[in-house]
């Protein structure tokens, strides 16, 4: 199955792409998710202060991620 | 025109107050966030915004219903404006009408500062002497439920 | 365009903001009352504005004057409509900058709670069965000094 | 020597009209202003509870008023 995945900010930065697909055997938790997108492109510096969402809403780390999700790292958002 | 808008374009005020006009309104306050070019001794030549898009629309639409769960009556519409701005361009536009002014001051300073926690955009600015992602992208806050206070599942 | 000025037309917000546009402004706070059908079961047909206007000028640029002095860099601008106005027309226009959002915030309620205290201008409602002179005609509050609290002669 | 004097709101309405001239021997002060109008054009209800300028400045009942001054009745306001 896969899962797609969205960076932005910093992290877009030093992954030098805002879209990265993982393939994987069965489904997971965020937090593994996470895992794995660093076991593929490298350690992603501030990722663990990020909030995660899943089909663009905020979930918890062990929440499930399922075949076709999108999960976006999120850095600390500074809009307004 | 949507209520709870990204845009690429340069914002007109009048067209988001104008969303919030209704006859039982007596009072409508509207705060407009602006590129300001000091910082301290810290010189701003411009700045860039960008937004995971269709997220925050539905980010800044919770907003909406929270300030009318708390303020009864309230109408919301913002817009967030991403891409390059130049100092004084506006970046956010908010209007709130409230029957009476108080509940529209409240609202729409609460709106600000839910914008600054839950809504993923993201702004680097672009100095005199250097660039950075502005926020606290140095992780003296953590989130390790994986998401901020507050929001909604 | 006057930076505090009562007006017999109707009022351009974007004109008023456009008066307190700073480079070092990262904030603008403005409000806009609006005329209001519905008060409790009264319903307002059309309102009536009049002001002694040379004296509600110089009252707004003192509102100015005390905002600048409390909260220093904000910039304030202010449009009052006198004369007939209809449900939903714009009665007033404030918009304060300033460099950080607290202070834009809390100087343009400071704003429109001193307009309600010190400005020459007088509203009569027309309501469905009648009118009616707003404010405290009724002298629950007096005056003894002949002049209100934190007015500077 | 001549006073001007401005009514406003429901005091106009009440003097039927928003300008009274009021002519006096010697400078006096506002709240004897008040009296004299009174006087001349009848009771007023509710100026007692109206703040008074002289010349568009707010000023105290004890001040004093004279020839050539503006002195306006400003009944409790009701802007914004």
């Amino acid at each position: 199955m896969m899962i797609k995945i969205l960076l932005f900010a910093n992290l877009a930065q030093q992954a030098e792409t805002e879209r990265v697909s993982i393939e994987v055997k069965s489904p997971l938790s965020v937090e593994e998710v996470r895992n794995m997108l660093q076991n593929q492109i490298g350690k992603l510096s501030g990722i663990e202060n990020a909030l995660v969402a899943v089909n663009e809403e905020y979930v918890d780390l062990t929440d499930q991620v399922n075949d076709g999700d999108t999960v976006a790292f999120i850095p600390p958002v500074s809009g307004g | 025109m949507k209520r709870f808008n990204i845009t690429e374009k340069s914002i007109n005020n009048q067209e988001v107050i104008d969303q919030v006009v209704h006859h039982n309104a007596g009072a409508i306050s509207v705060f407009i966030g602006t590129v300001r070019e000091m910082t301290g001794e810290k010189q701003t030549k411009f700045l860039h915004y960008e937004a995971y898009v269709p997220m925050a629309e539905k980010q800044l639409e919770k907003i909406g219903i929270e300030i009318q769960e708390k303020w009864p009556n309230a109408i919301t519409a913002i817009t967030h404006r991403i891409g390059t701005l130049q100092i004084s361009d506006i970046a956010v536009s908010i209007a709130v009408s409230t029957p009476h002014r108080q509940d529209a001051f409240e609202a729409s300073r609460y709106a600000i500062e839910r914008i600054k926690e839950i809504v993923p955009i993201w702004k680097k600015e672009h100095y005199a002497d250097g660039e950075e992602w502005v926020g606290n992208q140095k992780g003296t806050k953590t989130y390790p439920a994986g998401h901020p206070e507050g929001v909604k599942k």
